[in-house]
């Protein structure tokens, strides 16, 4: 190995004697009566909002409100998949931008999040399929993303052990290739934000849920906990899963729908699969994480629930078609089944912004796309926050396109999610 | 005599010696009896190291014989990462090492030692990341070293037959240990029917190793009576060797045994799935050599292995001493008890190891294991005074030993009263998590519910049995008493953890994490067990932290000074033990529909395309030769007779005084003036405007429309009617029948001189029935509905016949068209031709969003009407200026390239719509096509462009369509 | 897998039914405004807690309403939509026709 | 393996969708209802009545069946001499032989016998007319079944046991009273199923979308297996009733 790329830092664990911890947490302060900003939800995006809002507007005053636990929602849930192929120009715009971010996170946190480049295939086993992802492929190149519509004989070339026989219930035609699909290690990405935050001076407080939240004609002036009250010049809720009842704190409701979404992973083989494979016919996708284990996952729920408890059918769907595309598997075996709660929208977009409350903000709808945009949200909401005006990648988001048919029509990029 | 570490009988009571079974260990032929698991061979036969472990490859072996632990993962054939442990042996068995580097013997891997002290808790989370390149350059070598086991590539696609079952019980007991049998036996004696699920050869559980008194016969005997009662019950219904991963909502169990998934639905379910032994952390206690005492009585008591030659056990319960006893009787000397207890109470069992005169070394704890030789086996044990928690005094005593036992406590194995949402609570006395409140339908008995001595555990599982029968609307006699004392207290020692210098102190076997690991990613800020499982991965392997889990709430809670109450273990989650993908799958029910001609088509060459799950001809003739197939399908349409199978299309039977009434809700148009014997187009929006189906509404009768719908919207219409009937309560029925009809589309200049000749009772004529008329009659014998409608746009006839005589309809109309050669086509042509003729297809034309004005259908809406579905949303959407709208269009240049559907329009650089359809029309020899283009480009002659492959622009031209015979002469004639 | 008690077909597990969404009868959409119509037509309560859905038992297309917790996933109970929606439902001809 | 048939279904108008795999298994078929059905299996060792008795699955569907729903559906039939039960979801034998089966307050499914005469359904289909002018009656209206749902039946011992592997309701006999109809999914599909014993022999009518009738049967036989089960032919059936 070059000795530029040689690992120096891991010297020093070796040779000193003893471990010198470096805090990616800090203690629990006490809760202060006010700050300049506060932040409902701790997990992935209310971190990137606090390290945006420190790093690009000096705004280091800011207290994140956590019910349970750093980043145990969806930030712990999801099956940490990173693209920018959607269909609308308004979502290949915005998460190209997170992309961006995305590549150069473990540089900017000097903390390696194990981005991975690994290329992203959305199988497609029918007309409608092929043409939908020949659009994608349209759009994300006339906006400059790598993005390709591949036949079989190239799928074949690229993916050496899918099955591509025309015998199966459901033969793959086609297949939107996205080079840039990467995985990272979801759970790194947020404690990357919170060691920042907090290292210029966010505040997290655990187990702190809100209870209610104190408004004066028309504008937010803070929360209240069980460990006080706190006010606030401005507030942001960023609770995927909860957003409906956190929103009806403030007083509005959302075009959400709360859905159950579930993934499992195996137990760990030796690598074989380098590829993302996602089949929106089949309903789902997998991956394998550096430790080995497939990541796989389906479609949302069939109804709506706050709760993330597993079921068998789950399952049982969901390895029946993996067994389509991946026959030889049939030995390998499931660790470990959980599942997370999607805000969804009638558009899979999301909903961001502002809100009927002055100086209130919202960070929501991400039905099962949260982590893809956790640093590109960050971001923006913190734009939004400090110039209470949406910034110029998120307008298309805003909550009253629904009543004005304004609609952006993301779901033909929904497939299975992921 | 397979194995030199045999004993004898009476020792092996779940192996048959009469039947010798060999297979091979990494090359290695290997002989065992028929009972025997991978594991219990192997180490008859010396063969002490089974795997390598996850991070510094260390060598591992046996540590629970029960399938608890990943100490004894093994590839076997096309299976990665199986339990040897559980895995009974077959003859030729093919089983291997896994996650070596070189060989099994001498894998490179293990020198990931030598630098362990350089790879702290998360190390690649601190470097590799310094400059983009290096990462490039690590994770690939870092990525090689992970997984275990190997998925086999090579193998034979089909893999073997793996299906499903329902089963259904009164009662479910899962755990056929002590607690179950009485469970089981407490249930049906009320009357339940229950379903006995046990991991075992046959139940037992610990009766059929553990002791329970001095001389091992209580156990045996309880188990024989217990055994006899069962069998005695006509309601009991036993499964052996099944393993039951999951209670999911409403008592829903997932059982499985051999290659069969049982789906268990049980009233109630009792939990009598037992605990599970917890290791004590000190040095090398990952090694082969030390294991759970448990493990050594299995291996003696079912298989009739010795685990080793000299035992030291480290005790901190009485189960110690019975494993002692258990060692002698096999012939194993035990070198020294070491027990962490500064007094050992007086037992019948602590007495007994006196009389027999082991030494018993109270007050001391293991320090370290010695390792021997490339660490495959230990050569001794360091015994050394507890100084307090944790600490160990000077003064440590080596003891030379092969095996160590470990007998220091439990926990329970309640992963599925996780599962079921339980809520544990730690127990101060008994230094145990117990079930706190249990869901309803769901019973906890035995040593998962805190009853550890024998009789507590046979009276709380007869009593679960009964609450659980009382449950599922089964009671017999009184409710029998809770018992007094459960014992639980003593068997579980509150600290065994002694942390060592030199460390290889392993706290998580499946992930090597040793003491320190955690200490330091506690230090790192991870001070919740739940976030330094995510940093340190403790609990995350292949077991789920079933020998981890507590000892990780310990030390977290020892290092923030939290109370244990106040904590509780990491949520277990489904599955309890690894569950094999094929067992998921089962067979693969996929349901495809195929019409009453199928086989007619196939006959004829067609090559079939999924529509929906139904399977419709694409064209007649070979592949190779597509093109030219379904343009010479076209031309015979357009000049002569074509015959198409449009059984596939959706149908309603709508019927009754608000028939009409219904249809001018659920569709755009009008249809309460419709006359009988006519057809009208239909359009469906949702209720936010956006188009969602189409069709033809048909009027049979005053009170009776037939609609059709498209193939894959016609189970949505339905459904959508009934639910808005369900509110509106109008005072008509939908009936569904799109499978009972069969029907065919006979089109062409000559198809009304082909129809003529088979049909009867109707004058086909073109003033008797007009373009868009309708009527029934016989074709061929057979009642048809038939509809003059031209999707196509020629004359032409669509007709739907009872579905049991499609295949004949087919048949007779491919006869009268004989002498015209009249052409079957398929759906690829008929794309062509609708195009030709601008019909546009829902959801191709249109997306999840379009409108009736984008669509530019205004003329499909009646404007009049007091309401449609959609219409509020449609007049909102019409105050608002057009975003994009869908036109006809051609080519400029007639020398550029046909455009792919969805090749985008562009306004300079912005995207403003797409090519919906397109195709170079083989009738009008021109491209012709439909797109969504920006409104000011949307009337006809208007220029616009396309971006077609290879990211070239070429020039559309706005055009009236119908391209083709724009005034329907064709059609009407 | 859930079990739901179909009024119709009795107890089924939960697989063979669709869900319907919240039950929200539709105001006169004449009487609405713009903004008013949008709000019922898109916000969702989307309550925590007990609320009334639709429910479609699949095999015999049935639509029935159910009463369910949607944080505990318990199904308090379950009627058929004639006990919700007893009687015919009218539209008033548009204003610009009379 | 050719088959020794009689005579050829594709010669009668009514057919099977799965004729051409009954004439592949050998069937010797006899018209009934202007179709072809499977009476027997000439080639097979096993005597038919045997498999049916253990485990067996023959294809009714050119059988007679049909159906009226709607409002005044119940009274109507009734007043045509039906009998039909109060309960929906329970089957009431006719004294022809035929089955009433009651899928909801406002629909009835009618099957013929195994003799398949058709007198029943054929009267109803004829006897039932649109009421010349508005305000009409309440009769219900006249269901396609014939077309929409295939007709298969499974009998023996072993058919609960079978049935457990493809769908989920509990038909073990004590569980599932003679007559009782599930209307469910199986196989993934949606189904109706309905317990009519022959004789002393445990059996059920399958019914399912006629469009699916070829994957059906293949699960089905694929299913059955196990259970040494086997296809018959009508003439066993009616054995089993004699």
């Amino acid at each position: 190995m070059l000795p530029a790329l040689f690992p120096y830092k891991l010297l020093p664990y070796g040779f000193r004697r003893k471990y010198r911890p470096q805090r990616f947490i800090p203690k629990q302060k006490d809760l202060k009566s006010s700050y300049d900003v506060v932040i409902i939800g701790g997990g992935g995006h209310a971190l990137a909002c606090a390290y945006y809002l420190a790093r690009n507007h000096g705004i280091t005053d800011v207290c994140i409100l956590e019910k349970g636990y750093l980043a145990g929602g969806n930030t712990a849930r999801n099956t940490a998949i990173i693209r920018s192929n959607y269909l609308t120009p308004e979502g290949v715009r915005f998460y190209e931008q997170s992309l961006k971010l995305y590549r150069d996170l473990s540089q900017d946190f000097d903390f390696n999040i194990l981005y991975s480049e690994r290329g992203h295939f959305t199988l497609a086993h029918t007309d409608a399929a092929v043409r939908t992802s020949r659009w994608r492929a349209e759009v994300n190149k006339q906006l400059g993303v790598d993005s390709e519509l591949i036949f079989p004989d190239e799928i074949a070339r690229l993916c050496p052990h899918l099955n591509m026989s025309d015998h199966v219930r459901y033969p793959i035609l086609g297949a939107l290739y996205h080079p840039p699909g990467s995985i990272a290690r979801h759970d790194a990405v947020a404690w990357g934000y919170a060691r920042g935050a907090t290292a210029m001076g966010a505040e997290v407080h655990q187990q702190t849920p809100v209870t209610s939240i104190i408004i004066e004609n028309g504008t937010v002036k803070g929360v209240e906990t069980p460990r006080g009250r706190v006010y606030a010049n401005k507030v942001m809720q960023a609770v995927a899963g909860s957003t409906s009842v956190v929103a009806k704190m403030a007083g509005f409701r959302l075009p959400i729908r709360t859905i159950p979404l579930q993934a499992c992973v195996s137990v760990p083989l030796k690598p074989f699969l380098d590829q993302i494979i996602v089949s929106g016919s089949l309903h789902v996708y997998v991956s394998q994480s550096s430790r080995g284990e497939l990541v796989m996952g389906g479609s949302t729920d069939p109804y709506g629930l706050y709760s993330t408890r597993s079921t068998l059918d789950f399952k049982e769907g969901l390895l029946g078609h993996m067994l389509e595309l991946l026959p030889m598997l049939g030995e390998v075996k499931i660790l470990r089944q959980w599942a997370g709660m999607a805000d969804m929208t009638p558009d899979f977009s999301p909903v961001m912004g502002l809100t009927p409350v002055k100086n209130y903000y919202i960070d929501s709808g991400w039905g099962t796309w949260g982590f893809k945009a956790t640093p590109v949200c960050g971001l923006t909401m913190a734009h939004t926050i400090v110039n209470d005006e949406p910034h110029e990648l998120i307008k298309p988001f805003y909550l009253d396109r629904f009543v004005e048919y304004a609609q952006v029509g993301e779901k033909g990029a929904a497939s299975v999610g992921h | 005599m397979a194995g030199m570490n045999r004993l004898p009988a009476p020792f092996g009571t779940w192996i048959d010696r009469t039947e010798k079974i060999s297979f091979t260990f990494e090359g290695k032929e290997i002989e065992g009896f028929a009972g025997d698991t991978i594991a219990s061979a192997l180490l008859a036969n010396g063969q002490t190291m089974i795997s390598r472990s996850f991070k510094y490859h260390r060598p591992r072996s046996v540590l629970t014989m029960a399938g608890q632990d990943s100490n004894t993962l093994v590839q076997v054939g096309d299976e990665p990462n199986c339990l040897a442990d559980k895995r009974r042996i077959e003859p030729g068995l093919a089983v291997e090492g896994q996650n070596y580097v070189g060989s099994f013997e001498d894998d490179k891997g293990r020198f990931t030692e030598l630098v362990e002290r350089f790879l702290p808790v998360g190390f690649y989370y601190r470097t590799f990341h310094e400059q983009k390149k290096s990462w490039k350059a690590w994770e690939p070598i870092i990525r090689r070293m992970a997984g275990l086991g190997k998925a086999d590539l090579k193998a034979d696609f089909h893999h073997s037959y793996y299906d499903k079952q329902y089963l259904f019980a009164d009662v479910a007991v899962i755990g056929g240990g002590p607690a179950g049998m009485a469970a089981a036996l407490g249930a049906a004696e009320g009357g339940a029917e229950v379903i006995l699920v046990d991991e075992g050869a046959e139940p037992g559980g610990s009766l059929w190793y553990a002791r329970f008194n001095f001389d091992g016969t209580h156990g045996s005997l309880t188990r024989a009576e217990l055994a006899a009662a069962i069998n005695g019950r006509r309601n009991i219904r036993v499964l052996s060797n099944a393993v039951c991963t999951g209670l999911f909502a409403d008592n829903w169990l997932p059982v499985i045994k051999d290659n069969r998934l049982y789906k268990l639905r049980a009233k109630s379910v009792v939990v009598a799935t037992g605990s599970i032994e917890q290791p004590s952390v000190f040095r090398n206690n990952d090694l082969p050599g030390v294991m759970f005492a448990s493990a050594a009585q299995r291996l003696i008591r079912l298989y009739g292995v010795k685990p080793g030659s000299r035992a030291v056990i480290l005790a901190a319960n009485d189960d110690a001493y019975g494993a002692a006893l258990e060692m002698l009787d096999a012939g194993i000397p035990v070198a020294a008890m070491v027990d962490l207890r500064a007094d050992v109470p007086n037992t019948e069992m602590t007495q007994a190891v006196r009389r027999a005169g082991v030494e018993i070394i109270a007050g001391h704890a293991i320090q370290e294991a010695i390792a021997g030789p490339g660490k495959t086996r230990i050569t001794g044990a360091v015994a050394a005074p507890v100084a307090g928690d944790g600490k160990l005094g000077n003064g440590g005593r080596n003891l030379a030993c092969d095996l160590i036992l470990m007998s220091v406590g439990y926990s329970p194995a309640a992963h599925l009263l996780h599962h079921a949402g339980t809520k544990f609570a730690y127990d101060t006395s008994s230094h145990m998590y117990r079930p706190d409140s249990v869901p309803a339908h769901v019973f906890a008995a035995g040593s998962v519910n805190q009853a550890y001595a024998l009789d507590a555990v046979l009276a709380d599982g007869r009593r679960a049995g009964w609450l659980a029968a009382r449950d599922a609307g089964y009671s017999s006699g009184a409710e029998p008493p809770a018992p007094a004392d459960l014992g639980c207290d003593g068997v579980t020692h509150p600290w065994p953890i002694f942390p060592h210098d030199k460390g290889m102190d392993f706290v998580d076997f499946d992930e090597d994490l040793k003491y320190k690991d955690l200490i330091n990613g506690i230090a790192d800020g991870f001070d919740n067990v739940e976030l330094l499982k995510r940093y340190s991965t403790v609990g995350m392997g292949p077991s789920q932290g079933k020998h981890s889990a507590v000892a990780a709430v310990r030390i977290v809670a020892r290092e923030t000074g939290e109370s244990l109450n106040r904590m509780s273990v990491t949520t277990q989650r489904p599955p309890y033990t690894p569950e094999k993908f094929a067992h998921m799958a089962g067979r693969v029910f996929e349901p495809e529909r195929r019409t009453a001609m199928h086989h007619r088509h196939l006959e004829l060459g067609a090559q079939m395309m999924p529509a929906g799950v139904w399977w419709r001809p694409a064209y007649y003739g070979q592949k190779s030769a597509r093109d030219q197939a379904i343009r010479d399908e076209v031309n015979a349409v357009r000049s002569n007779v074509g015959l198409i199978d449009v059984s596939t299309l959706g149908g309603l039977d709508v019927r009754g005084p608000d028939a009409a009434e219904l249809l001018n809700r659920m569709y755009t148009f009008a249809y309460a003036k419709q006359q009988i014997g006519r057809c009208r187009y239909v359009l469906m929006t949702d209720n936010a405007g956006v188009i969602t189906d189409d069709g033809v509404a048909v009027r049979f009768h005053d009170e009776h429309f037939y609609v059709t719908a498209t193939t894959s919207g016609v189970d949505a219409v339905y459904r959508q009617m009934l639910w808005w009937n369900a509110q509106w309560r109008l005072d008509v029925d939908v009936a569904n029948v799109t499978a009972a009809y069969a029907g065919v589309n006979i089109a062409g200049p000559k198809s009304r001189e082909v129809l003529k000749r088979v049909c009867e009772g109707v004058d086909l004529s073109a003033q008797a029935f007009p373009y868009m008329g309708a009527a029934t009659a016989e074709v061929a014998g057979i009642p048809a509905r038939i509809m003059r409608v031209g999707f196509v746009g020629e004359l032409g006839y669509e007709i739907h016949v009872p579905a049991s005589q499609g295949e004949a309809l087919w048949d007779a109309l491919m006869a009268a068209g004989g002498q015209e050669g009249i052409s079957p086509f398929g759906v690829e042509a008929q794309r062509v031709l609708r195009l030709e003729k601008g019909h546009i297809i829902v959801s191709q034309d249109t997306d999840g969003l379009t409108s009736v004005w984008e669509a530019d259908m205004a003329w499909a809406v009646a404007k009049t009407k007091p309401f449609f579905v959609g219409g509020r949303s449609a007049e909102i959407q019409a105050k608002k200026p057009l975003t994009r709208k869908l036109v006809g269009f051609t080519l400029a240049n007639d020398g550029d390239p046909c455009p792919e559907e969805c090749h985008l329009v562009l306004q300079g650089e912005e995207i403003v719509g797409r090519v919906t359809s397109a195709v170079r029309s083989p009738s009008l020899n021109k491209v012709v096509g439909l797109a969504y283009v920006h409104p000011s480009d949307g009337e006809p002659g208007k220029q616009f462009e396309i971006k077609v492959d290879g990211g070239r622009r070429i020039t559309g031209v706005v055009t009236k369509y119908p391209f083709y015979d724009p005034d329907n002469k064709r059609q009407e004639m | 897998m859930k079990v739901m008690n179909c009024p119709l077909n009795g107890p089924r597990n939960i697989s063979e039914f669709a869900w319907g969404g919240e039950v929200k009868p539709m105001p006169d959409p004449a009487s609405l405004d713009d903004h008013a119509w949008g709000d019922w037509l898109f916000l969702e309560n989307n309550e925590a807690g007990v609320v009334r859905e639709w429910w479609c038992h699949v095999p015999t297309s049935f639509w029935f309403i159910a009463e369910r917790n949607t944080v505990t996933d318990e199904i308090l109970k379950t009627y058929p939509a004639g006990e919700l929606f007893k009687d015919r439902v009218n539209f008033a001809a548009k204003a610009e026709k009379k | 393996m050719a088959s020794l048939t009689n005579l050829d279904p594709a010669t009668l108008k009514r057919r099977s969708f799965i004729y051409r795999k009954l004439a592949a298994a050998g069937a010797e078929f006899a018209e009934v209802n202007g179709g072809a059905v499977a009476m027997r299996y000439p080639e097979r060792r096993e005597s038919e009545a045997l498999t049916a008795r253990r485990m067996a699955l023959a294809d009714l569907s050119v059988l007679p069946h049909g159906g009226f729903k709607g409002r005044g559906t119940v009274e109507w039939l009734t007043s045509q001499g039906v009998q039909i039960g109060t309960d929906s979801n329970k089957a009431h034998v006719q004294a022809g032989g035929e089955l009433a089966a009651r899928l909801a307050p406002t629909e009835i499914f009618l099957l013929d016998s195994l003799q398949g005469t058709g007198r029943l359904i054929g009267k109803l289909n004829n006897a039932w007319q649109w009421a010349p002018s508005a305000p009409r009656p309440q009769q219900g209206y006249p269901t396609p079944r014939q077309d929409s749902h295939a007709w298969f039946m499974v009998s023996g011992e072993k058919s609960a046991e079978m049935f457990a592997k493809i769908c989920g309701i509990d038909l073990r006999p004590r569980h599932c009273p003679i007559g009782t109809i599930a209307q469910t999914s199986a196989a993934k599909m949606n189904a109706i199923i309905i317990r009519a014993d022959l004789g002393s022999t445990l059996a059920f009518h399958l019914l399912a979308d006629i469009a699916s009738a070829e994957y059906l049967w293949t699960c089905v036989e694929d299913a059955i297996a196990e259970y040494d089960g086997g296809i018959v032919g009508l003439a066993a059936l009616r054995s089993l009733q004699a």
